[in-house]
């Protein structure tokens, strides 16, 4: 049985078809990421799976029950919406215990889910604080105990960070992760931050104009991007993309009058007249010697060192290129190198379809 | 397994769980909730419209048919002639033109007054906001609780000065009483409104050298229609309804329209005649009531934007 | 030279009466300019005191004269016309005597009179009592005595507007037709609080409460409105000032045959001497005041007395022109002038302040059956005791 | 430009300074210098003109025990504690209603702010005419049979003042919805929508976190009302003048008539100064919270 | 002669001290960062640079003049906004000239700086649009191209990036370097994005309670913070803050009853009975085997793979620490190593003051 299963779901505002029969099924205790550019449905799509938004077309189900036409607070699930939105004069302890009251539960339950939902989250002290005396990451957890209180199996959570700073950021982001193994519920993650998506999820979808265009684990989707959008979507900085053609028997890729031998990649072997040869900074190297049939000549532009690591900003074959090079490695602009192709970690794609190969 | 869900917990009990609703929710268009909800709003409607209506039905009955009839009958002989009688022959003392004197002075007394208020409520409102000196704030209170003194105590001090700078009785003097008594709530619109505009497009203006004038006309103004639409309307209904003021400050060749229907509704001769009365009510009423009509939308998108963040 | 000329003539018969005087006006070439506000001296009076006051004044304005406009003149804000009197004989023709004293201060004439009015009338709708199979009474007693039979008939007995000045009106008129003229006197010139609240006010009281009973039916507003209850035969009488005889005019009734009058309500043939006059402010323009003389000998003239004062239903301010031309109640009013029965208006003896207290306990005690006669006498000689 | 010394405290700003002058002129010559000046007047015994003849508390006694004044505090205690009560209460629940997502909202709120547009003048011709027992609604009720129904609250001295009210409320409970409206508006839409995941009824969301959420919207729809409260004059003047009696006397009408009809000034500005005196006691500690402090730096 | 020099320079926001005497020079053509959490007054001390804020005590001197008192466009400064501050009602051509207008410079000259700025950011099509029809970076490139117009020596940027996405915000930042580097103009730059600083700044000030805590080139900040508070602020994922003692005559650090060589450490030699080794996460490798001397026993506990790298979490001596490695190294929770730490890339810092020995 899927916590959540999403069938052949479309919703329209008027006219304009914001989801296109979208189908996700998320197992039980699964950590799901929606991973996407602005506007490309992943809010909404978590609206209508919690029945804030009535939809146009599809089901619904969570837990094995049909809840399309169920209203939100029936369906066993807790969401936590990137304002928070918490209850600004109530305490935090009444934010908690307002759904609960609202339930008629026993007073003596209320107060020990509370108690209970607190101590998970370590906000004790706060529950006679209102909102408005809580830090950005005090409020975060607040919200995550109006959920938690309820007892749901099913957490929704959009864009729960992207209102705090870097720091606080990363440490929700790990207490998130904990919470998760604790838990262990099911989770739906909306955000547009590539790491929170990467170091979160068990699968991720990455979202664009209504349609998924990839579901899989964040290593996959990182290493063996479906098509473009996702390649180029994903990772930071963003993936080279050569342009050319696979000839050869899909034996080499040439670009401008390079030839580079497609040794160890693992796609199909067919020539192609429009191919782009995608490449992470990570898998290339710099080195001052070229290395035949897998390297390129370039020439450095810009040295941006960013703590640990230096990014590396090249000319090769008409195309610039970004390479990641450890720090204590410096280049001055105008140096002449080789670049080093790690051509088994490349991905190839059509560039008519835009799919990889 | 928890308890199904309720929608088909009797009906459907033994249909196959695969099965279910899908697709949208049914809306019942005559829902419960849509009935009364549409149901009080027309009631209340009702209450809102039925004095327009009784004035609309009255202004167009004859004198016998309304001492017969109840008010809100529709007229069984439709007659203009109240509404020319109001517009254009109806006495006060020795003058029988009715209303129409009375327009061509509203308007010349709205004309200014309605834009020398606002003009000097947009600079307070913009002082206020965006240039902060010691002591604005404590002006701005003053004025928040002159806005709460009753007009009839500020008359007389008000014709002693107009007196004494000598435009007593001028349309300057109107003017500027009507600037003075706008000035209150106007100035606290535009306050708020300015504080809501970002900061930063204030110093960028400063940066860039302009000055108070400057980011005033050229920066400020061109973005803040909406708040400029609420205080035009206010200030067009204000000042063309204002009846105390009209009366005091001006002379009997510059009335304004009300003052006119004032005459008019209480030179009683021998009989009421309701029916002159209502249109000439409307007759007065139609400049603000178009204005509302024309521009609500803006209107309300003004007052969001002014009253509320404040 | 046009001139601007405020007052608050607006209903008909009054707006016919203005017409005579501005038609006299512009014959001498110059220009009336109308500036009627409509309500009633209440509304009227603070614009008119505000403009004089804030330095706009107009040319001329109408006062009851007496005291309403006496400080304006103490502050030297209105024209001295001495010279003009003097020189026009006013203090010879001007009859009686007191309205030019009225005018009078410190031995200065301020002031123009016009008509005078007077208060102490009853009229009474004959068709009405037609209607109700009783004869037209002659007095007070028989019009209250014959109330019973009226409102059988569905008939109001008494036409009263709901303004306080009216309420009050009527108080006084009884307490002259009833009380007599001494009683008035000393209540109102001496004021005397013991007098006030003593019982020989008390028929006063009894007679205002049966009006306040006859009059409970009637919800109109204005004084012509009552008047035409009683022209149009809704109502039986009302008790109002000579004034009222425009209105009968214009609606073309006959006094006799359609309606009756009852000078003093037919007990003491008395009445008062008001009356309307005319100021006229310092001007500062030369051409201007020369014009407002014109104006105030041209409102004098014998012609414009006898066309104004035929309209405006008053006696005119001259006791040397000819008015046999006016109808029969007219007459008798002339009649009672001539006899010398005449005594101040209340707006000569006591200031607008106690006035207003007086409308005010007038007004509520026509409105509301709960004050007793006793409270509302008490009340009465708490006024008087701090009148001016 | 080399060093630039360090300027005078009263020029820097000086453009702001200077297009505030008829703001502070306002204030201070106005509204400052007119009430002080009243204040002033009212220990004299002024008449018809004003001047210096000072009889200490006299004109304040005299009030007090003036029947009419009574009455008018009286009726602008009812009067304003139900135009409060019932401008909130409608105003909210119609902005409530509008907030539906229903068809022809802007139909319906034009409706409701038409009257708005109107003067209190004609507000009150068009709600005495109504309340008319004559040709009002008590003679159509009257016509339909019910020959005994009985409603002319303007020809009763207890029940004037409601319907004062019911045409105030007509007048003026648009533009409160109008601000409500634009108050609900402005609440975050994820508070409705975790209202709604911990299944909290509609109205319950109203009460116990919407409205509570509005209080700056509350409080400038309160200065709006009290500010016409206590200024209510037009409408009595035109719709009842008053009466019957002084049955619907409200304090405006007070003033206006001493000071002007019965050429009693001092006793006006008497009346005058007590009503200014309500207003600093309900308006000055407000203000200066809201509008003098440190708010908003 | 400086570009900007700040002198004993103080705010006071009522009896509240915003800039406590601060100090800062800055050199022709230098780029200088300024960074720190929210709240530390970065966008204060660039207020008051712009004279759009009247300070309570010090002066500022750009150019060789002081301008203390000077009205912001007297100064020869550019500033630009978070949010952009672009005229909303103007075209972009009007907001580009809206400041040489109101210096009253001759239309023709208008023209031809307002041609030349475009050129240079490239924003020449947009010229007669408004900014409402505008993406972030164009928005963001009107607004340093109203401070160009106006051919200003000193540039002040508040945030100008935080308010874009990952992916256009790498790319401006790229941008907004070459743009230094060819106009060579003094610019000065507030954020609090750590990638940013490093990458930009020729010298970054880090501030903390409107006092200036560090301010160093880029490298030497991440490398040798001046104390614990710029230690933990610069640096994702975190500096792991060891508390322990200096012994052994300097020679060793005791972390329970684990002792490690400060063999290589470059600070001063002294015992300290509390200090703080601070190593980050880059500068600790995980092994099988023990190293004697340099390196601690540590049990895995979590594993985030951020795409190129993944985060180690372990606990080692009772702490919690975090380690990077490349992305292809999966460590089960649970499982024992070994850390290795590179002593002469560490910190150590005196507990009590805080400050580096
Ligand atoms: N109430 C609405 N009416 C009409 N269109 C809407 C409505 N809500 C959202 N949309 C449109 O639906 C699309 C998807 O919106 P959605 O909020 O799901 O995007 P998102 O992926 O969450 O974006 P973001 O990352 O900015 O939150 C957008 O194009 C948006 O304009
Ligand atoms: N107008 C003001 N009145 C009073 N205090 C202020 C004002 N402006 C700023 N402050 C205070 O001054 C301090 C510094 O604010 P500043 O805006 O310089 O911070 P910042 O470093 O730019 O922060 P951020 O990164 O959030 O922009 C803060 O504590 C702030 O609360
Ligand atoms: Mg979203
Ligand atoms: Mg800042």
């Amino acid at each position: 049985m899927h916590s959540i299963s999403v069938r052949d779901l479309t919703l329209n505002f008027g006219s304009h078809a914001v989801l296109k029969t979208m189908n996700l099924d998320v197992a039980e205790g699964e950590f799901i990421v929606l991973l996407g550019p602005s506007g490309c449905g992943k809010s909404t799509l978590l609206n209508c799976i919690a029945g804030l938004l009535d939809i146009s077309d599809g089901e619904i189900w969570i837990k094995g029950q049909n809840v399309t036409w169920a209203e939100p607070s029936e369906r066993g699930i807790g969401m936590v919406f990137q304002s928070y939105a918490l209850y600004p004069q109530m305490t935090v302890r009444g934010n908690l215990s307002f759904g609960l009251k609202n339930a008629r539960m026993p007073k003596a339950e209320i107060e020990s889910r509370v108690a209970r939902a607190a101590k998970i989250l370590q906000i004790e002290p706060l529950l006679d604080r209102k909102p408005g005396a809580l830090s950005g990451g005090q409020r975060q957890r607040v919200a995550i105990g109006r959920a938690l209180v309820r007892d749901v199996d099913v957490f929704l959570f959009d864009e729960p960070l992207s209102n705090l700073d870097a720091k606080l950021r990363a440490e929700l982001r790990v207490e998130i992760k904990r919470l998760h193994s604790r838990l262990n519920n099911t989770m739906v993650y909306v955000t547009h931050d590539q790491i929170e998506a990467l170091t979160l999820a068990d699968r991720i979808a990455v979202m664009k104009g209504g349609v998924i265009q990839q579901l899989d684990a964040p290593q996959v989707i990182y290493n063996r991007p479906a098509n473009l959008f996702v390649a180029g979507f994903i990772g930071s900085p963003a993936m080279n993309f050569l342009p050319g053609a696979v000839v050869d028997g899909g034996r080499s890729f040439r670009l401008g009058e390079h030839s580079i031998a497609l040794e160890g990649y693992d796609g199909r072997a067919v020539d192609l007249p429009r191919a782009i040869l995608g490449l992470r900074p990570e898998h290339i190297a710099i080195a001052t010697d070229p290395r035949p049939g897998t390297s390129l000549p370039a020439v450095v532009e810009l040295d941006e060192p960013m703590g640990a690591d230096s990014l590396v900003w090249l000319k090769a074959a008409g195309q610039q290129m970004s390479v990641r090079v450890p720090v204590e490695r410096r280049l001055e602009p105008g140096t002449p190198v080789y670049l080093h192709l790690d051509l088994p970690k490349a991905s190839l794609f059509d560039a008519a379809t835009e799919q990889r190969i | 397994m928890c308890p199904g869900p309720i929608w088909n917990s009797e009906a459907n009990a033994v249909a196959d769980l695969t099965k279910g609703p899908r697709g949208a929710k049914p809306r019942k268009i005559l829902s419960r909730r849509n009935i009364m909800l549409y149901g009080i709003l027309f009631v209340i409607s009702v209450y809102y419209l039925l004095p327009l209506y009784v004035m609309v039905v009255t202004s167009l009955k004859g004198m016998p048919e309304i001492r017969l009839g109840n008010i809100f009958s529709p007229p069984v002989e439709i007659t203009f002639q109240p509404w020319v009688k109001a517009w254009a022959q109806a006495c006060t003392g020795l003058n029988c033109d009715g209303l129409s004197r009375g327009f061509w002075n509203s308007v010349q007394i709205t004309v200014p007054s309605v834009i020398l208020s606002i003009a000097v409520a947009a600079v307070n409102g913009y002082a206020l906001s965006l240039w902060k000196f010691r002591g604005a704030e404590t002006f701005f209170a003053i004025l928040i609780v002159g806005a709460f003194i009753p007009y009839q105590v500020m008359i007389y001090p008000i014709v002693i000065i107009l007196r004494e700078i000598g435009i007593y009785g001028t349309l300057w003097g109107l003017v500027l009483v009507h600037t003075i008594f706008g000035m209150p709530i106007l100035t606290l619109l535009f306050r708020n409104y300015f504080s809501s505009v970002p900061e930063e497009l204030f110093k960028a203006a400063r940066v860039d050298g302009a000055g108070f004038w400057g980011i005033f006309l050229r920066i400020m103004v061109p973005m803040s229609l909406p708040i400029f639409v609420v205080a035009l309307i206010l200030q067009v209904t204000g000042i063309w309804n204002d009846f105390l003021f009209g009366v005091i400050y001006t002379r009997p060749d510059t009335y304004p329209m009300t003052v006119q229907l004032n005459n008019i509704v209480n030179s009683v001769q021998g009989v009421k005649e309701y029916n002159v009365n209502m249109a000439a009510t409307l007759l007065t009423g139609l400049v603000p009531l178009i204005i509302y009509f024309i521009s609500g939308k803006l209107f309300v998108r003004g007052i969001a934007a002014g009253a509320v963040k404040g | 030279t046009d001139l601007e000329v405020t007052h608050w003539w607006t209903s008909g018969g009054e707006a016919a009466a203005v017409a005579e005087l501005a038609k006299a006006f512009d014959a001498t070439g110059n220009k009336w300019v109308d500036g009627a506000i409509a309500g009633s001296g209440d509304t009227a009076r603070p614009i008119m005191v505000s403009r004089i006051t804030g330095g706009d004044p107009m040319a001329a304005t109408q006062f009851n004269h007496g005291r309403q406009a006496q400080e304006l003149v103490e502050a030297g804000l209105m024209r001295d016309f001495t010279e003009l009197a003097a020189k026009e004989g006013w203090a010879d023709i001007v009859n009686p005597p007191s309205l030019l004293a009225n005018c009078t201060l410190d031995g200065k004439i301020y002031c123009v009179p016009v008509n005078i009015h007077s208060w102490q009338w009853l009229w009474l709708s004959n068709k009405a009592f037609a209607d109700a199979g009783v004869p037209v009474p002659t007095n007070w007693d028989e019009f209250v005595a014959a109330a019973p039979a009226l409102e059988a008939k569905g008939i109001t007995p008494l036409a009263m507007g709901q303004q306080a000045w009216q309420n009050a009106g009527a108080f006084n008129v009884l307490m002259v037709a009833v009380g007599g003229r001494d009683l008035f006197m000393k209540v109102y010139g001496d004021k005397d609080e013991a007098v006030a609240g003593g019982a020989e006010l008390g028929p006063v009281f009894k007679a205002i409460d049966d009006a306040r009973k006859m009059a409970a039916n009637s919800k109109v507003q204005d004084w012509n409105q009552a008047t035409n209850m009683v022209i149009t035969g809704q109502a039986g009488g009302q008790i109002m000032g000579d004034w009222a005889q425009g209105e009968f005019q214009i609606a073309g009734q006959v006094a006799g045959t359609d309606y009756t009058c009852l000078p003093g309500l037919g007990m003491n043939e008395i009445i008062s001497t008001g009356g309307d006059a005319f100021y006229f402010p310092v001007l500062s323009d030369p051409e201007a005041s020369a014009a407002q003389e014109v104006l105030a000998s041209t409102m004098m003239a014998q012609a414009t007395q006898v066309a104004f004062n035929l309209k405006k239903g008053s006696l005119p301010v001259r006791g040397d022109i000819d008015l046999s031309t006016a109808n029969d109640c007219m007459q008798k009013g002339l009649e009672i002038l001539a006899a010398g029965n005449v005594i101040q208006g209340s707006d000569e003896l006591i200031s607008p302040d106690t006035t207003t207290q007086i409308n005010d306990l007038m007004s509520e005690f026509f409105n509301d059956p709960a004050i007793t006669v006793e409270d509302a006498q008490a009340r009465f000689a708490d006024i008087i005791a701090t009148a001016e | 430009m080399s060093t630039s010394p360090r300027p005078y405290r009263l020029l820097r700003n000086l453009n702001a300074k200077i297009a505030s002058v008829p703001m502070i002129l306002t204030a201070l010559v106005i509204f400052v210098g007119g009430t002080a000046w009243t204040v002033f007047y009212s220990f004299t015994d002024s008449k018809l003109l004003p001047r210096l003849r000072f009889v200490g508390l006299d004109q304040y006694e005299r009030l007090w025990s003036t029947g009419r004044w009574l009455t008018s505090i009286e009726n602008l205690l009812i009067y304003g504690v139900l135009t409060l009560i019932f401008s909130l209460v409608i105003g909210f629940l119609l902005a409530v209603l509008l907030d539906q997502k229903i068809r022809f909202e802007d139909t319906f709120r034009t409706i409701f702010l038409y009257p708005f547009a109107l003067s209190f003048i004609v507000t009150g011709l068009v709600w005495q005419w109504i309340l008319n027992p004559e040709f009002g609604v008590q003679n159509v009720v009257r016509s339909l049979g019910f020959t005994e129904f009985v409603f002319d609250p303007l020809y009763d001295p207890d029940i004037v003042i409601y319907g004062v009210l019911i045409a105030g409320l007509w007048q003026g409970t648009g533009l409160i919805m109008c601000l409500m409206l634009a108050g609900l508006r402005g609440i975050d839409e994820d508070i409705w929508k975790a209202a709604r995941i911990d299944g909290i009824p509609t109205w319950k969301t109203y009460i116990f976190i919407i409205i509570p959420m509005m209080r700056p919207v509350f409080v400038t729809t309160l200065v709006i009302i009290m500010s016409g409260i206590v200024k209510v004059y037009d409408l009595v003047v035109a719709q009842t003048g008053g009466g019957p009696g002084n049955a619907s006397e409200v304090p405006a009408k007070y003033v206006y008539d001493f000071m002007f009809a019965a050429q009693n000034l001092g006793q006006g500005f008497a009346a005058s100064t007590m009503m200014l005196l309500s207003v600093v006691i309900i308006v000055v500690p407000w203000a200066y919270l809201e509008f003098g402090g440190k708010r908003r730096g």
